[in-house]
């Protein structure tokens, strides 16, 4: 008899669950806004220019996959720091790197009765489930940084190109392995720090260094691959281990900005951590733009750095969503591409403050 | 005829106790033979290293283990620690021999509310620390407003630095092995620990600290998790958000591969734990210098650990085989 | 009078009463029978959407419900494989992969057309699909899809109960070190694109009401199995004490295989389910899903120990689990206080939960 | 050895009473032990011996009442206090941790230091040791880990635990169930010593043969209440049964009514298994009860192992009810007919924590279960209950009541009725009477005749010679894993049994051994 009751009563409730969304539509109107943009400061000066009061009275979506690079850190803060300025109330989530959840959480966003939504897709078929979520639900959405794998949906997407970036980036130190070869007439032997493979971006990053290694067998070695799972604590380990197994090593690619204070670790001990010029040199190159990468190029120990333009990318999508709100549009379509740029040694001079890494102010 | 086989069985015994290491120095050759670079003292030294940061946390794990317990919280705890270190130094520096002992306070006190949790609030370990995981990373990245947590630029010079040419990583890891190993063979309290982790109310009749003795497992795997912390950033400088995430399960595996039992009461640090964590390195360097393509390395080495397991466990079922002969042969009593 | 019972004796099970058993005739007033009862949980998830409420924007409205509905059916089936598993004694982390593994395998034999640029360096291209889409790209080829993925499901089930019932090897590291090589295999089967372009007919599963029959139908086959059926009696006792079950003639090597193998399909239908939402296979779904799979286990009232638990608490396990994470979602918190808050409630749920058996053990 | 009346008494019980939920347990309980004097204690379980004994080993306390140990007042409040107080037990139940080695068992709480107390000496926790274990005579190394060890010398190393601090009074409950004769031998020779250099002994045990052989003053309890005392020569196992029971048990074993058929059910032929048994033969009939004799180690419970299909074997057949499974397992062992209730009843014959139902019917589910393969629990039930019935077995709640909270005589019978319910014509009991009460084990006779009269064939595995006279139509003997010996009704004689058991000529150590033994049971006949 207990038994039978207890299956009864959860049977019941669990089909109520049901019951009740099967309504569907319609939700209450949100009241009181428990403004969570916070931490306004730790943006680092990385201003972006959003009219003050723009999006007033609106509520904002703001959901990111990850913070766990100076790159993501930096652009969450600077955008929800630039929303609230609008007078937005913004909502965040972090779906943590994982697909399914953002998609809740979007969905949570919906509830809400967001005004907009600005999200940085965990990659790009997820960002299609989300941008479709969002138009039917009538809510303009910016996807941020990542692009959706195809153009089924209506969204506002703001994307670097990591392929080309990367591309641009290797191609430069490439250069510079051409000068050295000229000199020493040694082959030289390149490295690349991989991502994790699971990451499209860390894929399409790998795939530009070898697009700018192509058809340079008479300047290089076969490139040794060193996986990091966008771990820190595995690309140390794995780059020493590779070190030790080939000393020669004299040209290394990171496939993210981040590694670098794990790669001088490894380098300084073995005496190849040395500014460009200097003999014993590492040709160094990366991708991100960071604070590190600048600091680290303006003491000439990283040769060229591959920059997605996040102060671009950040002011595209708030002023584009902004636009879109104000115009009434509930599905604006539209692509922003972010060209990115390689930052060079030799273009340093003049390119160095549309680098966002070398605009905002140091972590402490 | 009983006699000849009792002594043989003791050989085999002996052979099959010392499984962790013959499994490693197999490992070793294999590699070996496979790239002459990897025969080498210093690819040991890397190993050794670069396992010191995993094999400290797994020291831990080996203590709670032996209680039946389960630590999902390492992780967690190794980048509190080292988050509210640096923001500490932020504020005033620090002398460096203070780092290590403030990340394993916090490591203690961290431990300290999971073992009370679990010891006298009697709830599960396995939620209480998966809740912990939860409740110290959200605030350790609260705090790190998850932006890479920052030390003094001279700090890797430690990771470094060598004393009498071994690298303080590797000293370190070697002087908690020595202390826990010490600990556990040579002290009432590790011997007491063993009888806990057998039979907790079988030690309470017999008058053993039952409650105290859990606490203090949950504690010493918290004090280890901030020393390893403390290993890890003299070696890498920064410790970015995603630190620790998923380690305790290496840990874990690091002392299960050592022998260690889920179910309490087995295990040992040296060999055991240290055998165990060595291995798994040993893999992901073997893997390095093998240059196997990126995508099948993590098959390749889930193959070998699966491997080690499987031999393991035949070689447990062996020695349970010769116990239980010896039981059947009554063994004749000279008077 | 026996006291001391060794371990193998004592694991899982509802606590002895110690001495004299005095014999409670009487009925107890229904208060007492919801306290002890799994709705219990029930009760502390109410407890946790009236907290929220105040903070929670529309935690109640109908869109809301919709989540979380959504939200909890895939989980509920990972959840209810997850228990066969942990009532055997042992314990399954490899779900997550399988979570991965069917996903994309069911994708790219259903997808209807396929990028080369893309997916041209799979292994797999132009063996189970090509630019034309997968071999059962058909839109009757989805059922047939579907049972190819829970035949994955089950295969992989099959190696981790082989291994742990035949070989005797420890669950916790077969079921990891399977994971670490399910997850990686496919990785390297899609070389790390997700699979697109699946069929309509089956993405409808997302947004239709499909999911909650199939969650329904097979929760409660799952709760008649082990409250009724043989299997399910011979699972507790396998559970409860293998040996014991052994000498009683049950077949227990087979039933801690099938316990694998079901866990295996289950996760295979959530699979099914999630996939069907995201619109694609993807090689990392569910990444860290376990946590919060035997986090809801655990909570409603399932052992790690072996031998104890119902489907019944298992659901309300997750319900609360689902409900907790989208009503702190709602409160618009930060996502690290989120965390933090999370692990809060989880501890003191399960605090409260342990203080009531207790109070069960006493009376 | 009657030991010279010296006063104070080394142990005073005055008036000890105690009561579980008002359920009085214990009702003015006085008497007195001496130094160098064995006191034994005996009644059926539930008597209140265990809980006496627990009082004075400081696990439970009085109601009322005081003891008074060597003149001072004795008010242990946990067992760590009353063994410093000299008073140690020697628990039926091991608490032994086999995963430690024999020296760390003996000083688990106490361990000898190095100079630096901070470490364990484990040279001198080796010596006193070995000390220890010369004392008991358990000849291992102290550095072995316990598991290695058999029942019988884990219950010695028990034996030298409670000697470790030089006790004033020894309590051994029930030490003998898992000794070998020879082994029973060796610890009543430790027992006598220990008397013998003053210290007192109080010897809790349901084999009143030994009870009589050891003690020099008994005590009999009955439901909490002292009804008789007095010294050995007063009682004879007879009246001490009767005493103890309340009524007139005519004799513990009951008369046979079951006569061996001609039907052929277990037919074992050459089975063999390297390290384990040699080419052991036999045959066993419809209706007859065969018994198995042998020493701790002698591959009887092994033996009956594999015939069940629990264990591999490599050569020979088993035939139940003429049909041989090549591959053999407990389930088809069961499907052909057979039964088995293991030495271990705890680990492997119930789920000590579900209910008695449950268990009983753990073996019959699929004959019990719909097309659907789903159980049908009514009739299992009222199954499970008659089988329960028939075995009279007592449990205030079958459906609720976990096997645990039933008496170790209960608990046997859920186990008999689990195979009841089967209808197991081959039934093989190994050990079924060990640790449970004299009342308990006559109802376990009468079952396992009325089995045999059912027509089942019975294998009855035990180490106490007189029961298996007293129930057995013949008697195998095993040694060293071989069948040695075969006894028929007019060949049962002690002597020559355990002869036969030892080895003629082989048997080591005091001769007295199968005498001890013997004079030990020769009343009860």
């Amino acid at each position: 008899m207990n038994k039978i009751w207890r299956v009864l009563t959860t049977g019941f409730c669990l089909t109520l669950v049901t019951a009740c969304g099967s309504v569907g539509g319609n939700a209450t109107p949100s009241s009181n806004a428990t403004s969570a943009g916070g931490s306004a400061s730790a943006g680092g000066g990385l201003n972006i220019n959003v009219e003050a009061g723009s999006l007033a009275g609106k509520t904002i979506c703001f959901n990111f996959q990850a913070l766990e690079t100076e790159f993501w850190a930096a652009g969450k803060t600077a955008i929800s720091e630039a929303l609230t300025r609008a007078g937005a109330k913004v909502l965040e989530f972090n779906s943590n790197e994982d697909a399914n959840r953002q998609l809740e959480q979007i969905q949570d966003c919906v509830t809400q009765k967001a005004d907009g939504i600005i999200f940085i897709p965990q990659d790009g078929a997820s960002a299609n489930t989300v941008i479709s979520a969002a138009n039917t639900a009538n809510v303009p959405v910016v996807a941020f940084n990542r692009p959706p794998a195809d153009e089924s949906g209506k969204a506002i997407v703001v994307v670097a190109d990591n392929r080309g970036v990367a591309k641009q980036t290797v191609e430069y130190m490439v250069t510079v392995a051409q000068k050295q070869m000229a000199a020493t007439g040694k082959k030289l032997q390149p490295l690349i720090m991989v991502g994790d493979l699971a990451d499209v971006n860390a894929v399409d990053r790998r795939s530009g260094y070898f697009d700018a290694m192509a058809g340079h067998d008479d300047l290089f070695q076969k490139s040794i691959e060193v996986e990091t799972k966008w771990d820190a604590t595995t690309a140390q380990q794995n780059l020493q281990s590779a070190m030790q197994a080939n000393p020669k090593v004299d040209f290394v690619f990171t496939s993210s900005d981040f590694m670098y204070p794990q790669i001088q670790s490894v380098l300084s001990p073995l005496g190849k951590w040395k500014v460009s010029g200097e003999d014993g040199h590492v040709i160094l190159g990366g991708l991100d733009g960071d604070n590190r990468a600048c600091g680290l190029m303006k003491t000439k120990y990283v040769d060229s750095t591959g920059v997605q333009d996040l102060l671009f990318e950040a002011e595209k999508s708030i002023s584009e969503l902004t636009a879109a709100i104000k115009a009434g549009e509930t599905a604006p379509s539209k692509k922003v591409l972010d060209p990115g740029f390689a930052l060079t040694l030799a273009n340093m001079d003049t390119k160095q403050n549309d680098m966002w890494g070398c605009v905002i102010e140091p972590p402490k | 005829m009983a006699g000849t086989r009792f002594t043989r069985d003791q050989l085999t015994l002996v052979a099959l106790k010392n499984m962790p290491i013959v499994l490693l120095v197999t490992v070793f050759v294999a590699f070996s033979l496979l790239d002459h670079r990897f025969f080498d003292a210093q690819t040991l030294v890397n190993i050794a290293r670069q396992a010191s940061y995993v094999g400290i946390l797994a020291v831990g794990m080996t203590f709670v283990l032996l209680t039946a317990g389960i630590d999902l919280s390492v992780g967690a705890v190794a980048y509190l620690s080292a988050v509210l270190v640096s923001e500490l130094l932020k504020e005033t520096p620090l002398p460096l021999f203070a780092l290590p002992v403030l990340m394993a306070g916090i490591g203690l006190l961290a431990g300290l509310v999971n073992g009370a949790l679990i010891s006298f609030a009697r709830i599960t370990p396995f939620i209480v620390t998966l809740a912990a995981m939860g409740l110290y990373r959200g605030y350790a990245l609260g705090e790190s407003q998850s932006r890479e947590a920052n030390f003094p630029a001279g700090i890797t010079d430690l990771g470094n630095l060598g004393i009498f040419g071994v690298p303080l990583p590797i000293v370190i890891f070697a002087l908690v092995v020595i202390v826990a190993q010490v600990v556990l063979s040579k002290t009432a309290y590790g011997r007491q620990l063993y009888a806990v982790g057998q039979d907790p109310e079988a030690a309470t009749r017999a008058g053993i600290p039952t409650r105290r003795i859990i606490v203090s497992v949950y504690v010493i795997g918290g004090v280890l998790a901030g020393l390893a912390a403390f290993v890890s950033v003299i070696q890498m400088g920064t410790i970015v958000p995603s630190f620790g995430t998923g380690d305790e399960f290496d840990a874990i595996a690091a002392a299960v591969l050592g022998g260690a039992s889920l179910f309490g009461g087995r295990g040992t640090v040296f060999p055991g734990t240290v055998a165990g964590t060595l291995l798994v390195q040993m893999i992901a360097v073997g893997m390095v210098f093998t240059q196997v393509d990126l995508y099948l390395t993590p098959m390749i080495s889930a193959a070998v650990i699966f491997a080690a397991v499987l031999l393991d466990t035949a070689r447990t079922r062996q020695l349970a085989k010769i116990s239980k002969r010896s039981i059947r042969v009554e063994i004749p009593v000279p008077v | 009078m026996d006291h001391a019972a060794t371990k193998p004796a004592t694991r899982g099970g509802p606590p002895a009463p110690s001495g004299p058993v005095v014999s409670q005739e009487a009925r107890q007033p229904l208060w007492r029978r919801l306290l002890y009862s799994d709705l219990f949980v029930l009760l502390l998830t109410l407890i946790v959407v009236l907290a929220l409420l105040p903070f929670a924007n529309g935690l109640l409205s109908p869109g809301n419900l919709l989540n979380v509905a959504s939200n909890f059916w895939p989980l509920l089936l990972i959840v209810i494989g997850q228990t066969f598993v942990l009532i055997a004694g042992g314990i399954d982390l490899s779900q997550t992969a399988i979570l991965a593994f069917t996903s994309v395998f069911g994708a790219m034999l259903m997808t209807t057309a396929a990028n080369p640029a893309l997916y041209a360096k799979s292994p797999f291209w132009g063996i189970l699909f090509n630019e034309n889409g997968g071999v059962l790209g058909s839109g009757a080829g989805v059922a047939v899809a579907w049972g190819v993925m829970m035949a994955l499901g089950a295969l992989i089930g099959l190696l981790n109960g082989f291994a742990v019932s035949r070989v005797g090897m420890p669950p916790f590291m077969v079921t990891l070190t399977t994971t670490l090589f399910i997850t990686a295999f496919t990785v390297w089967s899609t070389k790390s694109e997700n699979v697109l372009n699946l069929p309509p007919a089956y993405t409808a599963l997302a947004t239709s009401w499909i999911a909650a029959p199939i969650a329904v139908v097979v929760a409660v086959i799952a709760h008649v199995v082990l409250s009724r059926s043989v299997y399910g009696h011979w699972l507790y006792a396998t559970g409860i004490n293998a040996r014991t079950a052994e000498v009683s003639g049950i077949p227990v090597r087979r039933v801690i295989l099938m316990a694998y193998v079901l866990s295996g399909v289950f996760t295979a239908l959530g699979a099914a389910l999630y996939t069907a939402r995201l619109g694609a296979g993807r090689p990392t779904l569910g990444a860290n899903l376990l946590m919060d799979v035997i986090g809801a286990a655990v909570i409603g009232g399932v052992s790690l120990m072996g031998g104890r638990g119902r489907i019944t608490g298992a659901a309300l396990g997750v319900l609360f689990f689902v409900v907790l994470t989208n009503g702190l979602n709602l409160m618009g918190l930060e996502f690290y206080t989120i965390m933090w808050v999370k692990g809060l409630v989880i501890l003191s749920a399960v605090g409260i939960d342990t203080v009531r058996s207790r109070l069960e053990a006493r009376s | 050895m009657t030991a010279p009346e010296l006063a104070p008494p080394r142990l005073v019980f005055d008036g000890i009473s105690k009561g579980f939920f008002g359920v009085p347990v214990l009702r003015d309980i006085s008497f007195s032990v001496n130094p160098g004097q064995v006191v034994g204690l005996v009644g059926e379980n539930g008597a209140g011996k265990s809980t006496l004994m627990n009082i004075l080993g400081g696990v439970l306390t009085p109601d009322a009442g005081t003891m008074r140990l060597d003149g001072e007042p004795h008010a242990p409040s946990t067992p760590v206090a009353a063994g410093r107080a000299g008073v140690v037990f020697v628990h039926q139940e091991l608490n032994l941790f086999p995963n430690l080695s024999i020296q760390d068992n003996l000083f688990i709480t106490d361990f000898p230091r190095t100079f630096l107390p901070t470490f364990i000496s484990t040279r001198k926790a080796g010596q006193q040791a070995s000390q220890l274990l010369a004392r008991v005579g358990l000849q291992r190394d102290p550095r072995t880990t316990v598991d290695l060890l058999s029942p019988g010398e884990r219950q010695q190393l028990e034996i030298a635990k409670s000697l470790s601090g030089e006790p004033r009074l020894v309590i051994f409950d029930e030490p003998t169930t898992s000794l070998t004769s020879r082994e029973t031998t060796r610890l009543f020779d430790l027992i006598r010593s220990l008397v013998a250099d003053g210290t007192a002994v109080i010897y809790v045990s349901h084999i009143l043969g030994d009870v009589l052989d050891l003690s020099d003053h008994v005590v009999i309890l009955r439901d909490g209440a002292l009804v008789d005392e007095g010294p050995r020569q007063k009682f004879t196992i007879d009246s001490m049964i009767s005493k103890m029971v309340g009524r007139d048990l005519a004799r513990l074993y009951p008369e046979k009514t079951a006569h061996p058929g001609d039907e052929i059910v277990l037919d074992v032929a050459g089975l063999s298994e390297p390290g384990t048994i040699q080419d052991v033969s036999f045959q066993v009939r419809a209706g007859e009860v065969v018994g198995v004799f042998g020493l701790m180690g002698a591959g009887r419970s092994e033996m009956a192992r594999i015939v069940f299909g629990l264990d591999p074997h490599s050569g020979g057949s088993v035939k139940v009810l003429g049909v041989d499974r090549p591959k053999a397992s407990p389930r088809s062992r069961i499907n052909a007919g057979m039964g088995f209730v293991t030495e271990d009843r705890r680990n492997e014959g119930l789920l000590m924590d579900s209910s008695v139902t449950r268990n009983i019917g753990l073996a019959v589910l699929p004959r019990f279960a719909s097309r659907l393969k789903l159980v049908l629990n009514g009739p299992l039930r009222t199954a499970c209950l008659d089988a329960g019935r028939r075995l009279s077995l007592k449990s205030s709640r079958p459906d609720k009541q976990p096997v645990r909270a039933l008496s170790g005589g209960n608990q046997q019978k859920a186990v008999i009725a689990k195979w009841l319910l089967t209808q197991a014509k081959v039934l093989i009991l190994d050990e079924p009477t060990r640790g449970i009460d004299v009342g308990a084990k006559h109802e376990v006779y009468k079952v396992i005749d009325e089995l045999a009269a059912s027509q089942a064939g019975i294998l009855l595995i035990s180490s106490e010679l007189p029961e298996l006279m007293g129930t057995c139509d013949r008697i195998l003997v095993m040694r060293r894993g071989e069948l040695v010996a075969h006894f028929s009704p007019d060949q049962f004689d002690e002597t020559a049994i355990l002869g036969a058991a030892f080895g003629q000529g082989a048997t080591p150590g005091s001769p007295s051994t199968p005498v001890a033994v013997a004079s030990g049971h020769e009343e009860m006949h």
